[in-house]
């Protein structure tokens, strides 16, 4: 079985990824494109672990699933956190540290 | 694959689907008699099919054909998403089926030479595919309340969700402890660690080598099973009934049937892990073999006995008082099946003796064995079935901020010390 | 006088309650042994067996289905003086008079129409008849019907049934 | 070129709709419940796709850790936050501003792509990675990144608790 499809897989989903965090303002979607970014790593990782019959990219995967847990707990306290300030999910209502209000 | 091999994996993946689904009606009759019982009155008794009432589980089916024929009704509010909304209790109903497809239901069988495992999944992780899977039904629960744009589901639905969280991590932790005695995460070779007899004269199960993790392990996964006394994500005396309300029809029934499958799921787990699953107590599966011919005798006299005494009871009380004119067909049923068992008695018993006596092959015992142990698991998995519904009718339910309480503050560190404990005294005795 | 004070003490808090097993077991206990009384002999269970075993408490003051009384003569012993009616909570009882011109009384009920499907058997009627004219002793609990209208009891309908109880004609003094 | 095995190509083609169509759900949806739901998906046919690549264990601990886990605290999030029509961002020409990234973003997905083949391109052989090969490995050779991310974990959860939590009842002011 050819490798090619998992890569344009994972080029895929990262792009997918990439387009929800640029083009949303719903700071719940924003946060699980980052998610969908890190697994579609994930996935790559997964994948040349079998291409390289290599386990320990398996075990980085294994890893990066901690920092996904680790990231997604942060990211709820925030936006928690964000909600409770302003009373809203828009992602541009947040610019406290921008020069342009 | 060899044909055998086929032939195992139909059987088992069919026997587990009968066991999950054919349960729910037993389980919801079960349900309903023993309370009844418990409280002394009849329970549902008169639904019958030409006659035969089989104490009244019938009902159960006409119960399920009513939903089914039931109108598919979405209350108007709820304006997009109706598709999630019929799709959350199917989340639900099929987690739990496939959680429950783990469970080995008899001993590795060992078929020229080749071992076959008679589990619906054949895999060799077990434990952590129940904790994967078991999760997610809780995800249908959580979509259906919100989907359902009503307080009492959107409270109920977070009640749900935050108590899978916080009794997640008690389950996990003395799952961890149970990995860590047995040296395993395949359910199979936990089992087979608990045959054999522990302190000399105790069953080697595990509720007596880690009392306490047994103790967390039950009462966390009452909690996941959403059965009393911690059913705050349905408390019909504070939030109607909580993340099913807006549900009807067979939307209701599949969160109704999955909460069974879910409590049969449960009890299948803590006999797997704790009440040495499929196996007699003391006797391993190379014992039974090596001495097939008592145990074969040893059976032949106790069935008979056994069918006797069942025989007497359905006479005693499958009839009505003697006040009463009209029986409603019972006495015909009872002489019905009064036969109906006598030869089936006799028909096991001429089982019995061609293989203990005159047959001499392996893979007919072996066979043999295999069937009774599905028996014995179905008989432990009932038995606790039945103690789930007698906890259901005894205690009464837990407060929302109690049941977090005793999570947190309580299940959790235990659980941490036990693991701690366990890992002293595993690797003391590894020195 | 401090004798005939029993003091009892207070239930303290100890490692058996905090654990709460011991209580849950007890509890356990007392509904497995209900449990095994029962399933061991079902027919000593007290419920009535409905259709085929009719209840044979049922008392004097049962409130069961309304009739109308009769005078000696046979006549209707209700006057149509509408305090029935009036009294009834759930305004399910609807009189027309007319004039009685045989002498006997002034008044008596053209139509007598009781709705039970409205009716919420709180006896109030009863209470409120000056003439013992309505009366709920039928030991009737259990009233069938396929439509509507079936409810709906005229005065001959209440006429014809019979008390079980007391005495079938009205006390009232006419 | 192409030696896919016909039940792989099946299950691979089905997984790839689930793990697209639930990610473009989860950027496209109005709703947050819908864009969970679509994530939802993502995350299970990801789990999927690792078991297709013969890795089980990292199967079993993508669903247990991101379906079990990070799903369940993202929608108990949305609950508890709930929050009203009117607090939700107006995007109106949200399609457009999708449509326009996309077309900035597939340059970079191409480049990534072809980037990504000319690494090996075939599997060398379709070996079992068991959990006894990851434990020996995470328990030997990357033992420390394992306790650097249990600390990780541990700030992030002490993180999150501060950062969730109501100001303290001493600094009202």
């Amino acid at each position: 079985m050819s490798a090619d499809p998992f890569f344009l897989l994972v080029a895929i989903l990262f792009s997918i990824g990439l387009i929800g965090v640029a083009s949303r303002k719903n700071l719940f979607v924003v946060y699980m494109s980052i998610e969908l970014m890190l697994s579609s790593v994930n996935l790559l990782l997964a994948t040349l672990s079998q291409v390289l019959g290599d386990a320990n990219a398996s075990v980085i995967a294994l890893l990066l699933i901690g920092v996904i847990a680790a990231e997604a707990a942060l990211f709820l306290a925030i936006i928690t956190h964000l909600y409770r300030e302003k009373r809203t999910l828009d992602s541009d209502k947040f610019k406290n540290l921008s020069k342009v209000k | 694959m060899s044909s055998s091999a086929i032939t195992v994996v139909i059987i088992s993946f069919t026997l587990g689907t009968l066991l999950a689904l054919l349960t729910i009606p037993i389980l919801v009759w079960m349900e309903r008699r023993v309370a009844s019982l418990i409280q002394d009155r009849i329970g549902p008794n008169r639904t019958n099919i030409f006659g035969f009432r089989l104490g009244g589980i019938v009902q159960s089916f006409a119960d399920v054909v009513k939903l089914l024929l039931k109108e598919e009704y979405y209350p108007a509010h709820i304006t997009t998403g109706r598709w999630l909304f019929m799709f959350a209790p199917i989340i639900t109903f099929v987690a739990a089926l496939l959680a429950f497809m783990a469970i080995p239901f008899a001993d590795t069988l060992n078929i020229n030479g080749e071992m076959l495992r008679v589990q619906p999944l054949p895999i060799d992780f077990g434990v952590f595919w129940y904790m994967a899977i078991g999760a997610v039904g809780v995800l249908g629960v959580i979509f259906g309340g919100w989907m359902s744009h009503n307080k009492y589901a959107l409270l109920g639905a977070a009640r749900a969700g935050s108590m899978v969280i916080s009794y997640e991590l008690p389950l996990g932790l003395s799952i961890l402890s149970f990995i860590i005695t047995y040296n395993t995460v395949d359910f199979n070779v936990m089992v087979h660690f608990q045959t054999g007899t522990a302190l000399g004269f105790l069953p080697a199960w595990g509720i007596f080598i880690q009392p306490l993790a047994s103790i967390i392990l039950i009462i966390a996964l009452f909690a996941e099973t959403n059965r009393n006394p911690f059913t705050v994500a349905e408390g019909e005396s504070e939030i109607v009934a909580g993340y099913m309300t807006e549900h009807t029809a067979m939307k209701f029934a599949m969160y109704f049937m999955g909460e069974y499958v879910a409590m049969n799921t449960a009890s299948a787990v803590i006999i797997t892990m704790v009440f040495g699953g499929y196996q007699l107590p003391y006797f391993a599966t190379e014992d039974l073999l090596t001495h097939f011919s008592t145990f074969a005798v040893i059976i032949m006299i106790v069935l008979p006995l056994f069918i006797y005494g069942f025989i007497k009871w359905m006479q005693k009380n499958n009839r009505v008082k003697e006040t009463l004119s009209s029986d409603g067909g019972r006495a015909f049923e009872t002489r019905f099946f009064t036969i109906a068992f006598i030869v089936m008695g006799v028909v096991l018993e001429f089982i019995l003796l061609y293989l203990a006596f005159i047959s001499q092959s392996d893979l007919e015992r072996s066979i043999y064995i295999a069937v009774v142990q599905v028996a014995i698991f179905v008989m432990k998995l009932m038995l606790f079935n039945l103690f789930f519904i007698i906890i259901r009718w005894t205690l009464p339910r837990f407060r929302y901020d109690q049941v977090q309480t005793l999570g947190w503050k309580y299940l959790l560190p235990l659980s941490l010390v036990n693991i701690f404990i366990t890992a002293i005294v595993v690797v003391g005795a590894s020195l | 006088m401090s004798q005939n004070i029993k003091v009892t003490k207070r239930p303290t808090y100890t490692l058996k309650h905090a654990l709460y097993l011991p209580a849950i077991a007890a509890g356990v206990k007392v509904t497995f042994k209900h449990f095994f009384k029962n399933i061991s002999d079902i027919n000593a269970v007290a419920t009535l067996r409905y259709p085929e075993e009719q209840p044979t408490d049922i008392t004097q003051r049962y409130r069961g289905l309304h009739r109308l009384t009769h005078r000696q003569d046979g006549s209707v012993a209700c006057v149509a003086c509408f305090m029935c009616a009036t009294a009834c909570p759930s305004n399910c009882i609807f009189i027309e008079a007319e004039e009685r011109d045989d002498g006997v009384d002034e008044k008596r009920p053209k139509s007598f129409f009781l709705d039970t499907l409205e009716c919420v058997f709180c006896g109030y009627c009863v209470e409120a008849c000056p003439c013992d004219a309505i009366r709920m002793d039928t030991g009737i609990f259990s009233l069938t019907g396929n439509k509507r209208e079936d409810f709906v009891m005229d005065k001959e309908q209440l006429l014809s049934h019979k008390g079980v109880f007391s005495e079938e004609l009205s006390r009232a003094r006419f | 070129m192409l030696d896919f095995n016909t039940l792989e190509t099946i299950v691979f083609s089905i997984l790839t709709l689930f793990m697209v169509g639930g990610s473009l759900v989860m950027i496209t949806s109005k709703q947050t419940i819908f864009s969970a739901f679509g994530f939802l998906l993502a995350m299970i046919a990801l789990g999927g796709m690792f078991a297709l690549l013969n890795n089980r264990f990292l199967s079993i601990a993508q669903i247990m850790v991101s379906v079990g886990a990070i799903v369940i605290l993202s929608m108990l999030t949305i609950l508890t936050v709930n929050a009203k029509e009117e607090n939700m961002p107006e995007e109106k020409n949200k399609f457009i501003l999708i449509s326009i990234s996309a077309i900035i973003v597939s340059p970079f997905t191409f480049l990534l792509y072809k980037a990504l083949t000319t690494l090996p391109e075939h599997f060398t052989k379709m070996q079992t990675i068991n959990s006894k090969v990851i434990g020996s490995l995470l328990f030997s050779e990357w033992v420390l990144p394992f306790e650097i991310l249990s600390i990780l974990l541990m700030s992030a959860m002490l993180g999150a608790i501060i950062i969730a939590k109501d100001k303290l009842k001493g600094e009202n002011s």
